[in-house]
Order: structure tokens, then C-alpha cells, then sequence
């Protein structure tokens, strides 16, 4: 197969490589859990985490109308112990539905280091996976992954309710298998994190020691 | 020193018991509310999921001395009133404390829990928890003053101020108090839906107005502390209102722990009869601003307060 | 016995060296005055015991000073708080000009206050009266030297008033029983309502005022909360007291019980008038956006409730009302104590200004929260004893139960202003104007911390404070008091322990916080106050979150009949009319010789036409 | 035609003769003109005040950035007669200065702070002349032809592997896959 061709179309070894160097730093799903076998009280905590997620839905961009449908009698997401939480400090997801304009990446990036661990983050729709419609936008970020470690991503244009509850399932999994939460690994990698944020938020006006 | 072992062994009784009972209530409220809108609902033991993460939240955030103290107080104040409440009669184990305190003092150191969480709702700077404590205090002031008219009366029918006098006169004479006062038990009905801060009484911890209000700046275990004191809570105004009005639980002359077995089942039946009230009622229920909810407690459940007060007087003869 | 005299000495002559002394040296006037005092109180408590008397002739009218029980009760708060607050006042009023105008009119008043409670006759109980009342009106003008017609005057008229009412009182009692001793006066039943009612309505009134009863209270707000706060500590906590005093001592022929049923209207009157004292000052104070006139109202709602205990006339009503007479003493000294410290701190105690003080001013901040919980009477702190007695009293042993309700209503909206006066001043947002405020100096701190010791403990042993005050109650004509050391118990039999409620909070306190609070305490991060959830926006250093405005508008909203009804509007009304009334009667003098001229004609012509009726 | 659009013509004749205007009725209802913009304050002034047409439906920017200059469109709207009036006017590319009409409606403000943000039309005396929906934005305005959004995309952000050239995703699918493309989407690819 052609090395690349007369439109400069990337190949799939192009694209294989571009993706490896892509790699964002802190994931789920890529995630070997070191420890296989886990302890008792690992097994009860991650069951007690995985049955009760209060989501903190940051209604970003036009994903945002599918969050009440997920949770009203049709679809009744509370049956897997989902419930809405009112400020940061509550929440456990952090749900980003649609879209993020630079200006909304700010307050993301602040009410994630707000959360407390354990905390998981759910991309949802195709924007926030590579720009989707918005992919020459000036001012809508294109992989959030760069700026923020995602653990669940939800694709689709909207993705409907269901493709919405199935993305908490695979969350509940990773989350029983201990591999979800990446808020220690987004602390170790700060500086990483904080070259690609800062790359987008033109004055940087956040506190510099790490503690909301 | 065998007594000293029953009355510890007695109190954590009482505590495990009231904890389970409330997280089950709080529970099976959620799945009642999730029947009613046709939905599944989560499972009945979702609370104890909840509370088991957020106390295993591995960070935790406070906002200083206040931060720290406003569980402590809640839990202080719960587990103080529930040792000066009788939850069963001539059971060895459960009478803690019950004859050393009356209702004045229950009434005040009810407060005791949510002055503490105002407090520390108040240093952690956030303008929605202060408007809620605001909120809050307010309507305690509107729904408090049925509630001693009711009280009032029953001191004054029976020339008592201490819980267990009520409950051995309902015991001892078989007439249930809500029969000897009915006016009474409306007027603490009316003010109990105010207490349990359901709808139409829930703008104190508004979740989409007021980002739930006092507590909007705790999680993890201070959250958990906070919830694990609202069902103990719940719990013992239950008690309090079967103890009052419903004549109690474990009148019985079985003997042993077949006896405390059924005292246990009597009072399950009793509060859940009683605790279906104000859930029901919160559920077909819109929201009360704070100056509404307030003018409601001073019309009618007052009104009912004040006529309590006379029919006592009239009962024991002091009108004539 | 002259070592009373000798006491009153100590005091006059050390008012008279301190207001001189500070011509000399502005650095040991308070100290000085400190001193005396210190030097008054040991040798009170050392040489004078309880039945001292001192007979002796002025001017052909024979007084007699002297100490029971019931005086001696009051003298533990006059000079236990008057000591600690001129120590308090040492490092408050550092810089302020005129220390010897204040310190001398201090010691003034502390001995004014002495003289009455110590004072056996009318005579000299009127001329300290009088002592008491203008040694403290010039420390009100203390702050608004030039502009004393505004601020004073109220304080004054009304000081005034209820001095001729008391002077009134005294002639006719001279007149009708021939005594100035107030106990032959009693036992002669001057009191009794029976003929002479208006002897003892007057010194009622004469003694209201000063307990700020309504509807005489209107002076109360300004003058407690203009003149300076280390005096309004003793002002609110032993100058009111004095009313109380003189209530009791009316009230001494109503406890022995001479004729009860003249006494049913006289204690319904005055119960209702504590109620709506106690209603209307709580309503007020919860509105006020300055501490001091928060802390002002609420002294109001507090004596309200003394009133209260004091009319029902029962045994745990007036153990009630001696009860908190200390406590109120105690606490509301504390809590003015910590007003001065955060307005000497901070500059202001306006509480839209300031807040967040708590990082800044632990110390005060603790002090302030055993003495807001003792105000609100929550347990186990010892306001809370005084609340049950007066509930067990008014219930189990009056029979005035809508006054229960009316009770608790004004103490349950208390609690909104006890949060109100924390959150407002130490809670909140850290605010930039107060981010380089400082602790208040040690000598400030001793005494507010020694009150408020006294709070925590008498929370647990009221029985410190039932023993005097049980002896108090014996002296002006109960019989057999009974009081326990850590327990209460009404005439139904029904007990309260406070001591294992005490010891049940501690043990609760101990496990909850090794679980709570020292669990996973290294991974806890500590924010400020900037740091919260804020729908992701970053506060800017200048902006401020503290919810300070209109804090209880939905009460204001729902109890808006009853701010309504405002005292000082009828009072100012009231004096239009008078003035308008008088004025006609100027009119008739118009300095014009015709019309005197006229006035004659007409009067002899009127004379004419009615001589037979007048000179038959 | 002429008695069906009597309304129109009037009010395209009364502007007429006020000021110095080319107009045209594009079809019932709808009247647009070409003014100077120095005219443009005072026909809205004179279209509200006198002729009742007191609704500003809505105020567009154009870039023509061949001509060099940009274009706003003032349309208004009369509810008696159901008339819309839309006033053409061009501005200079290049120091682009417009009168401000906040005065005349209020909503104006709004539109206006927004050219301001996005085209760099200035407008002087504007209230809250300052950052409108941008953040600290350091580029030329973004709503410029010549501000290549696509470009700025690709420096400011990290795109993900495989949408670099989001044109050609039917060639690249079949690049990949072998999958033919169908022949409504022939027309849309390059070669």
C-alpha cells in the first residue's frame, strides 16, 4: 500500500503512529490493573462506588438535553444508584455533554480539581472526542483528553439515552475492576496537563499550588 | 456492673437500630417516590451504598474548626436525643436515659445538630449555604410553634413534661393519646411535614436553586455524617411522634427476647404507618417559599395548637 | 459596721484620683481605676457578710444601710462584672481621649450601683438612684460629646421619669406609713395594692424603666449601643439588673404571699408586658445590621424574660429570674465584651462590613459561640437552665399558658439572631479590608474567657448559681427553696440531669471525633474561603460572596404585622400632642395689654352673671 | 403590482425625498435601501420616530473583503403596516467606524459590542465597550475572511489522529477499506 498518496490522505501506519504519540497520559480503558487480585475491602468499596454515582452534569454544549431524558421514568438511570449532585464536592462524575469552547475549559478544568477522589470524568458525544462539527473551530477544544483524563467516552451526535446508560455501565466495570479514577494520576502528571491547558487558556489566572 | 454493661450494651443497641431503620426509610422513600413516577427506583439499601462511598472518599476538603465541628454537632445532637427517648417501654435495654430528661430539653437540644451545620455551612463562605440556613431557621421558627401549643397541651391533659409519664399513661389506661388530644396530634402532625423538610417545606435544601443548600460545600465523610444524622434524625422523630400520640410500642406481656421482638415489630409498623404521611404528601406536593411555608404554620396547625390547649384545660377540669 | 462607708470611700476616691491622674499620665489611668476597683471588690467579699446593717441620722431623718441575702446576690454581679470589665476596659479605651471623664464616671456609677443594692432606706436607695443614673448618662454621652442632645436625651427623659415616679412613690409612702425603712415599708404592706395603689405603681415604673420593660424600652438600643462598649458590658449586664431589684424588692409582700388575689392583675399585666418586651426585642434584633445594636435589643428580649420569671411569683419562676439575671450578666458581658474587641480590631461592627474574623480571632470567636449558645439557651451550656426554669414555671405553675407560647416564639426566633451576630462577624467570606486583623490583646481576652468559663460550667453545675439565689429567694419571703447541684426538677417530679447530659455530650464528642475528624486527617486539604464551588468561575481577589443584606428577609415577610407597631413612633407622637396641647395654653399669654385687659372684663362678667351660684 | 405595493412605495418615497437614499421594494413588504453611513443614525431616527417603525429586528455585519469594506444591515419593522425596512450602508475595511445607536434602541448595545468583538468595528460612545464573549482573545477578530479559522484551529489545538483533513473522509474511508464511494458523493470530492 501506498506510502501516502496524491491528496495526503495519513495511511493506517501514519495514523497507528500519530495515535501512539498522541497517547494521552492518563486513561481507563488502556489501564492494566496491577493488582488482580484485589483485596476483600477493595471489592466492597469499588461495589459501593460503582452502585452509587452522583453525576455532576456540566451541560457544556447541546448535549446537554439528553441528561433529563436519562433520568426521567423512560430511561429511570437512578436504578443503577445515579443521582444528580449539586456542587462539585458532592460528585463523583464529572459528565461533560458536548462541545467545550476555550472559555468553558477554564471553569471545567476548576470545578474537576474540585472534585475529590475517587473521580471519574465521562466525555460525551463526538465533539469532545475529536471536535466532531466543530473541527475548525477557533475556539471549541478537539481531544478533551488532552486537557482533562477521560475515562468513558460516549460517542455519537447526540448519543441517545441508551448509548448514554450503556457509557455509565462500562464505567461501572471499569470502576468494579479497579481501574477507573485517574484524579492521582492527573496529580502526578500535573505539569503535563498544565502545558496543554495553558497552550489554550491564554492568562492563566489559577492558583499555582494544587489545592481546591 | 452488670448494669453498667446493659446500659452501654443498650445505647449502641439503640444507635444501630435507629441508624439501620433510618437509612432503610430513607431508602425505601426513594423507591417509593421512583414507584410512584412509574420508574424501578434504585434498590432499597442504595443509602448504605451511598454512605459506604462517601466514606471511602480517599481526599476530603474542609473549610477549618467549623467545618470539622458541624458533623460532630449533628452527631452529638442525634445520638443525645435518641438516649432521652424511649423506644421501647419496660424493655431493659432500651430505656437509656429516658427519665432523666423532658421535653423542654428535647426540644432544645434538637436544635443543637442544626446549629452546628449552620455554622459550618456558615465558614465555608458559600453564599448558598448561608441563604439556606437562613431559609431554615426561619421556617423552624414558623413549624416550632404548633409543635409546643401541641406539646403544651399534653403537659398540661396530663400534668407531666417527661415522655415516659405519656407513654405509661397511654400503656397503663389503654386510650391512645391521639384519642385523648386529637387537636393535638393535628397540630404536631401539621408541624412534623415542616420538620422533615419534604416538599412542600424542602426550599432549605433546594438542589436546583440553592446547589442543596447548607451542605453545598461538604462531601465525602462530612457528607456521609451529614446523611447518617438525618436518618437518625428521622428515626427519632418518628419515635418521638409513635411515643406521643400512637401510644408507643412493646406494650406486651411477652417475656424475653420474643417480647423485644414483638415491642421491635410494633414500633416498625407504627412509624412507617406514621412516616407515610409526610413522604405522601411530599410527593404530590409543589414547593412552599419560605414566607409561605412560615404563614402556613402560624394559620391553621397554630389554630389547632391553641384549641389543643383549651381542650386540655377543659379535660382536666381547669375550665370549669 | 463603717466598712461599708468605708467601701463607698474607696470607690469615690478613686473616681476622684482617676479623673485627675490622667492629667498626669494618660498610660496608668486605667490601671488605676482597675486597681480601686479590684481593691472595692476584695474588701467586700473579705470584711462584709450578709445582715450588716448601719444605722445612722442625716438631717433628722434616720437611714440605714445595709446587706441580706437578696442584695448580697446583686453585689456578686456588680462587682464581678464591673472589675472585669475596667480590667477589659484597660487596653479597649488605649488612645481615646477623656480616660479620666470615663474612668471616674465608671467608678461612679460602680458605686452608685453599690449604694442602691446596699442602701436599706428610700432616701439614700433614691439619692444612689440618682448617682447611678448620671454617672452612666455621661459615659452614654461619652462617645458624642458634642451632639449630646440627640444622643442622651432619651436615656435622660426616661431616667428622669421614672426618678420622679420613685420620688413620688417615697413621699407617699413617707405620708401614709410614716417610714423611709423599706422593710417596715413592707412589713406596714405598702405594697400590698391594697388602698395606696399607686405607691407601688409608681415605683414599678420608677424601677420598669430601667429594666427597659415596654413600653418604656425606647431608650434602651441607643444607649447600650452608643456609649462604649466596655461599659455597655456592665450598663446591659448589672445596671439593668438594678431594675430587676428594685421589681423584687416591690414585689417581696406579693412572695410572702400577704393578699394574692389584689396581685392577680398586677402579675398578668406585668407577665404580659416581659412577653411582648421579650417578643418585640428578639423581632428587632434579628433585623439590625450593626452587633451592637443586635446585642442592644436582644439585652431588651432578656429582661423581657426576667420580667417574666419575676411576675409569675412562684418558686421556680423567681429562681428563674435570678437565674438568668446572673447568666444574662455572664453572657451578654462576654458577648459585648467580644463586640468591643472586634470593633477596636476590625475598626467597625457594622456586620455588612466585616466577616470572616474567625482564622483572624479564634479566641474572641470561642468566647462567642459558649456565649451565643448560652443566649439561645441550647444545652449544655448554662443559658439553658434559665429557659427550662421559666418553661417549667410558666407551665407547671402558672396559669398563664398562651405567655408560654409567646415565650418560646421570641426564644425560638433568637436563634436567628445568634447566627446572625456569628456569621455576620466571624463566618463568611474573608474579606480584603480585614485580612491584617489581629488577635485581641491578652488583657481583653482574660475576661471575656473567664465569662465564658463561667457559662460552660454553670451549664453543668447551676448549682453555684442556685445556692445564693436560693438564699436571695429566702430573704425576700420564700420558704424552704430546694435546689441540687446538677439537676432540675419542677413541682411534677419530672428531672433533667444535667451533669450526665454533660458527660453523654463529652463521651459522644470524644468518639466522633477520633472517627470523624482525625480519620484520614493527613489527606484533608485546607481551602479558603474563595475556594468554593462557584459554578467553575474563578472569584476575583475583590469580589466577595458574603451573604450579609437583608440576611432573614423571608421572616421579615412573614412577620410583618409584627413590625408594625413601633414604640418609638407612638412615644414621638405623644410628645407633638403634648406640645401642641401646651401650646395653646401659651397662645392665651399674647404680652398684649389689651388683651389681658380683655380676659379681666370677661372674667368679672362672668363673675356677675354667676355670683349666686358661687357666693350662695 | 403598483396598487398592491401602495404602502411600500410610499414609505420608499417619503425616504426619498428626506434624505438621499437608492432604494428598491424587493417584494411585498419588504423595502431595502442603500444609504451613506453618515445618513444611517438619522433615517432609523427618522424610520422610529416618525413612520412607527419601532422594532429593530435585527442588525448583520458583512465582510466584503474584495471591496474592502464591510456592510451592516439595520432591519426594522413596522407592526401597523406589517412593512420590513432594511438599511444598507457600507463602512471602510480598513479604520471601520460606525454611528452607535444604542441610543435609539437599547438591544442595539448588544449587537454592536458583538461587531465590535468580531468584526473590530468600533462604535464610539458604545456602553460596555469591552470583552463581550471572547476570552482574552489575541488574534485578529475571528469573524475577518481573512482569519483563517481552520489554520488557527490546527495551531491552537491538538486535533486527534485521522480528522486532519476532515474534507476528504469518503477518500480516506476508501483508501482504507476499499469501500466505493456512492455517486452522490462523487460530485463533493476534489479530484
Amino acid at each position: 500500500m501506498s506510502k501516502t498518496n496524491n491528496i495526503g490522505i495519513p495511511t493506517v501506519e501514519e495514523i497507528k503512529q500519530a495515535q501512539i504519540d498522541f497517547s494521552p497520559r492518563c486513561t481507563s480503558a488502556g489501564r492494566v490493573n496491577d493488582k488482580e487480585t484485589q483485596k476483600m475491602v477493595d471489592y466492597i468499596l469499588n461495589f459501593a462506588r460503582k452502585h452509587s454515582l452522583f453525576v455532576l452534569a456540566y451541560g457544556t454544549g447541546c448535549g446537554a438535553i439528553e441528561i433529563p431524558a436519562t433520568m426521567t421514568s423512560r430511561y429511570d438511570a437512578e436504578r443503577f444508584g445515579i443521582r444528580g449532585a449539586a456542587t462539585p464536592r458532592q460528585a463523583d462524575i464529572l459528565l461533560i455533554t458536548g462541545y467545550l469552547s476555550t472559555k468553558t475549559l477554564k471553569r471545567v478544568i476548576r470545578v474537576y480539581e474540585q472534585m475529590q477522589d475517587p473521580k471519574y470524568v465521562i466525555a460525551f458525544g463526538s465533539c469532545t472526542i475529536n471536535g466532531g462539527m466543530y473541527f475548525d473551530s477557533y475556539n471549541t477544544i478537539k481531544a478533551l483528553d488532552r486537557y482533562l483524563p477521560v475515562d468513558v467516552y460516549i460517542a455519537g451526535c447526540m448519543p441517545r439515552p441508551e448509548s448514554v446508560i450503556r457509557g455509565f455501565v462500562k464505567l461501572q466495570e471499569l470502576i468494579q475492576k479497579g481501574n477507573a479514577g485517574n484524579g492521582e494520576c492527573y496529580r502526578e502528571n500535573l505539569e503535563w496537563y498544565r502545558e496543554n491547558q495553558q497552550k489554550v487558556i491564554k492568562n492563566w489566572d489559577f492558583p499555582e499550588n494544587y489545592n481546591w | 456492673m452488670n448494669e453498667i454493661i446493659i446500659k452501654i450494651g443498650g445505647a449502641f443497641l439503640t444507635a444501630i437500630l435507629a441508624f439501620t431503620v433510618g437509612m432503610f426509610y430513607a431508602g425505601l422513600r426513594r423507591k417509593i417516590t421512583a414507584r410512584v413516577q412509574n420508574r424501578v427506583g434504585p434498590p432499597i439499601y442504595q443509602n448504605f451504598l451511598d454512605l459506604l462511598k462517601l466514606q471511602s472518599k480517599s481526599t476530603n476538603v474542609a473549610h477549618g474548626f467549623m467545618g470539622h465541628m458541624a458533623p460532630i454537632w449533628i452527631i452529638i445532637a442525634a445520638m443525645t436525643v435518641l438516649m432521652f427517648i424511649p423506644v421501647l417501654q419496660n424493655n431493659l435495654w432500651f430505656d437509656n436515659l429516658t427519665l432523666k430528661g423532658d421535653l423542654i430539653f428535647l426540644l432544645y437540644m434538637m436544635v443543637f445538630g442544626s446549629l452546628g451545620m449552620a455554622l459550618g455551612a456558615g465558614q465555608t463562605g458559600n453564599p448558598n449555604s448561608a441563604i439556606g440556613v437562613t431559609r431554615g431557621l426561619s421556617q423552624m421558627v414558623g413549624f416550632e410553634i404548633p409543635f409546643v401549643m401541641a406539646l403544651v397541651a399534653l403537659m398540661l391533659q396530663f400534668k407531666t413534661t417527661s415522655i415516659a409519664d405519656l407513654m405509661h399513661f397511654q400503656s397503663s389506661t389503654g386510650h391512645w393519646i391521639i384519642l385523648e388530644n386529637p387537636f393535638a396530634f393535628l397540630a404536631a402532625l401539621l408541624s412534623s411535614l415542616g420538620m422533615f423538610r419534604y416538599s412542600p417545606f424542602d426550599i432549605v435544601g433546594a438542589p436546583a436553586e440553592l446547589a442543596s443548600g447548607p451542605m453545598s460545600e461538604f462531601g465525602g465523610k462530612y457528607l456521609g455524617t451529614m446523611m447518617t444524622g438525618g436518618a437518625v434524625f428521622a428515626f427519632i422523630k418518628l419515635v418521638l411522634f409513635v411515643d406521643l400520640f400512637l401510644g408507643g410500642a412493646g406494650n406486651n406481656s411477652v417475656e424475653g427476647i420474643v417480647g423485644t421482638g414483638l415491642g421491635l415489630l410494633e414500633l416498625l409498623i407504627k412509624t412507617f404507618l406514621f412516616y407515610m404521611i409526610p413522604v405522601f404528601i411530599g410527593l404530590v406536593s409543589p414547593r412552599f417559599r419560605t414566607e409561605q411555608a412560615i404563614q402556613f404554620f402560624w394559620k391553621w396547625p397554630s389554630f389547632f395548637g391553641l384549641i389543643a390547649i383549651g381542650w386540655a384545660l377543659y379535660k382536666n377540669g381547669a375550665l370549669g | 459596721m463603717e466598712i461599708l462607708t468605708s467601701i463607698l470611700l474607696i470607690f469615690l476616691i478613686g473616681a476622684i484620683i482617676t479623673y485627675f491622674i490622667d492629667g498626669i499620665s494618660r498610660k496608668i489611668t486605667g490601671i488605676t481605676a482597675f486597681i480601686f476597683s479590684l481593691i472595692g471588690a476584695v474588701v467586700f467579699f473579705a470584711k462584709v457578710q450578709s445582715g450588716d446593717t448601719l444605722k445612722f441620722q442625716l438631717g433628722g431623718i434616720d437611714l440605714q444601710w445595709g446587706l441580706n441575702d437578696y442584695s448580697y446576690y446583686f453585689v456578686y454581679i456588680i462587682l464581678g462584672l464591673g472589675v472585669l470589665a475596667l480590667l477589659y476596659s484597660i487596653k479597649y479605651m488605649e488612645g481615646k481621649a477623656r480616660l479620666g471623664y470615663f474612668y471616674g464616671s465608671f467608678l461612679l456609677t460602680l458605686l452608685g450601683m453599690l449604694g442602691v443594692v446596699i442602701s436599706q432606706d428610700f432616701v439614700s436607695l433614691f439619692i444612689f438612684w440618682e448617682i447611678m443614673t448620671w454617672a452612666s448618662f455621661l459615659l452614654i454621652i461619652y462617645n458624642a460629646y458634642y451632639k449630646v442632645k440627640t444622643k442622651g436625651i432619651k436615656y435622660m427623659i426616661f431616667s428622669a421619669i421614672g426618678a420622679y415616679a420613685m420620688l413620688t412613690a417615697i413621699v407617699f409612702i413617707k405620708e401614709h406609713y410614716g417610714t423611709f425603712i423599706i422593710s417596715e415599708a413592707i412589713e406596714k404592706g405598702a405594697f400590698n395594692f391594697e388602698q395606696y395603689i399607686y405607691i407601688p405603681v409608681f415605683l414599678l415604673l420608677g424601677f420598669g424603666i430601667k429594666a427597659a420593660v415596654m413600653p418604656f424600652h425606647v431608650w434602651a438600643p441607643a444607649a447600650y449601643s452608643k456609649s462604649p462598649m466596655s461599659f455597655t458590658t456592665v450598663f446591659s449586664g448589672a445596671m439593668s439588673k438594678m431594675g430587676v431589684f428594685g421589681i423584687g424588692l416591690v414585689f417581696t409582700s406579693f412572695y410572702l404571699n400577704a393578699n394574692p388575689e389584689n396581685f392577680y392583675w398586677v402579675k398578668l399585666i406585668l407577665g404580659w408586658l416581659g412577653g411582648i418586651t421579650a417578643v418585640m426585642g428578639t423581632i428587632y434584633a434579628l433585623i439590625q445590621v450593626d452587633a451592637k445594636k443586635l446585642l442592644a435589643y436582644s439585652s431588651i428580649a432578656q429582661l423581657g424574660y426576667i420580667v417574666v420569671g419575676l411576675s409569675t411569683g412562684t418558686k421556680l419562676g423567681v429562681m428563674a429570674a435570678l437565674y438568668l439575671a446572673v447568666l444574662h450578666a455572664i453572657f451578654k458581658g462576654a458577648l459585648f465584651m467580644v463586640a468591643g474587641a472586634v470593633e477596636r480590631q476590625a475598626g467597625t461592627t457594622d456586620m455588612t462590613k466585616v466577616s470572616g474574623l474567625i482564622r483572624k480571632m479564634p479566641w474572641t470567636f470561642f468566647v462567642a459561640l459558649i456565649s451565643i449558645i448560652a443566649l439561645a439557651g441550647i444545652p449544655p451550656i448554662g443559658g439553658f437552665v434559665g429557659k427550662w426554669l421559666l418553661y417549667e414555671a410558666l407551665i407547671t405553675e402558672s396559669n398563664n399558658y398562651i405567655l408560654v407560647i409567646v415565650i418560646f416564639f421570641s426564644s425560638t426566633a433568637a436563634f436567628l439572631y445568634s447566627y446572625r451576630f456569628l456569621f455576620g462577624l466571624f463566618l463568611g467570606q474573608e474579606e480584603k479590608e480585614t485580612e491584617n486583623v489581629k488577635e485581641a490583646p491578652v488583657t481583653m481576652l482574660i475576661p471575656m474567657l473567664i465569662l465564658g468559663v463561667l457559662a460552660l460550667v454553670t451549664g453543668s453545675y447551676p448549682g453555684l448559681v442556685f445556692e445564693p439565689a436560693a438564699k436571695a429567694m429566702q430573704a425576700i419571703g420564700f420558704t424552704d427553696v430546694s435546689w441540687q447541684m446538677s439537676s432540675l426538677t419542677n413541682i411534677w417530679g419530672n428531672t433533667t440531669n444535667l451533669f450526665l447530659i454533660s458527660m453523654l455530650i463529652f463521651a459522644v464528642f470524644i468518639i466522633a471525633f477520633i472517627f470523624l475528624t482525625l480519620k484520614g486527617l493527613k489527606k484533608t486539604r485546607y481551602v479558603g474561603t474563595k475556594e468554593i464551588s462557584t459554578s467553575g468561575e474563578l472569584p476575583k481577589e475583590w469580589e466577595n460572596f458574603t451573604f450579609q443584606h437583608d440576611f432573614f428577609k423571608p421572616f421579615e415577610r412573614a412577620a410583618a404585622p409584627l413590625y408594625r407597631m413601633n414604640m418609638n413612633k407612638i412615644w414621638k407622637d405623644l410628645g407633638k400632642n403634648l406640645e401642641a396641647f401646651f401650646g395653646f395654653f401659651r397662645k392665651l399669654y399674647t404680652g398684649n395689654g389689651q388683651t389681658y385687659a380683655l380676659y379681666v372684663v370677661i372674667f368679672l362678667v362672668l363673675l356677675l352673671l354667676f355670683k349666686d351660684v358661687i357666693f350662695s | 403590482m403598483m396598487s398592491k405595493l401602495k404602502k411600500e412605495n410610499k414609505i420608499l418615497a417619503k425616504l426619498n425625498d428626506v434624505f438621499d437614499i437608492t432604494g428598491e421594494i424587493k417584494s411585498e413588504k419588504r423595502v431595502s435601501i442603500k444609504a451613506d453611513r453618515k445618513n444611517v443614525s438619522s433615517i432609523l431616527l427618522f424610520l422610529k420616530k416618525q413612520k412607527g417603525y419601532i422594532h429593530l429586528n435585527h442588525i448583520s455585519c458583512v465582510d466584503w473583503i474584495e471591496e474592502n469594506e464591510f456592510e451592516l444591515v439595520y432591519i426594522v419593522w413596522n407592526p401597523k403596516t406589517k412593512i420590513t425596512v432594511l438599511v444598507h450602508t457600507r463602512i471602510d475595511r480598513e479604520n471601520p467606524v460606525m454611528e452607535n445607536i444604542d441610543t435609539i434602541w437599547d438591544q442595539a448595545n448588544t449587537y454592536e459590542r458583538e461587531f465590535r468583538e468580531m468584526f473590530g468595528i468600533e462604535f464610539p460612545g458604545l456602553v460596555g465597550a469591552k470583552e463581550f464573549i471572547l476570552e482574552d482573545w489575541d488574534n485578529i477578530p475571528p469573524m475577518r475572511k481573512d482569519f483563517n479559522s481552520q489554520q488557527y484551529a490546527k495551531d491552537t489545538f491538538t486535533t486527534r489522529p485521522g480528522r486532519e483533513n476532515a474534507q476528504n473522509v469518503r477518500e480516506a474511508i476508501q483508501k482504507r477499506s476499499g469501500e466505493e464511494i456512492p455517486d452522490f458523493a462523487k460530485k463533493y470530492s476534489r479530484d
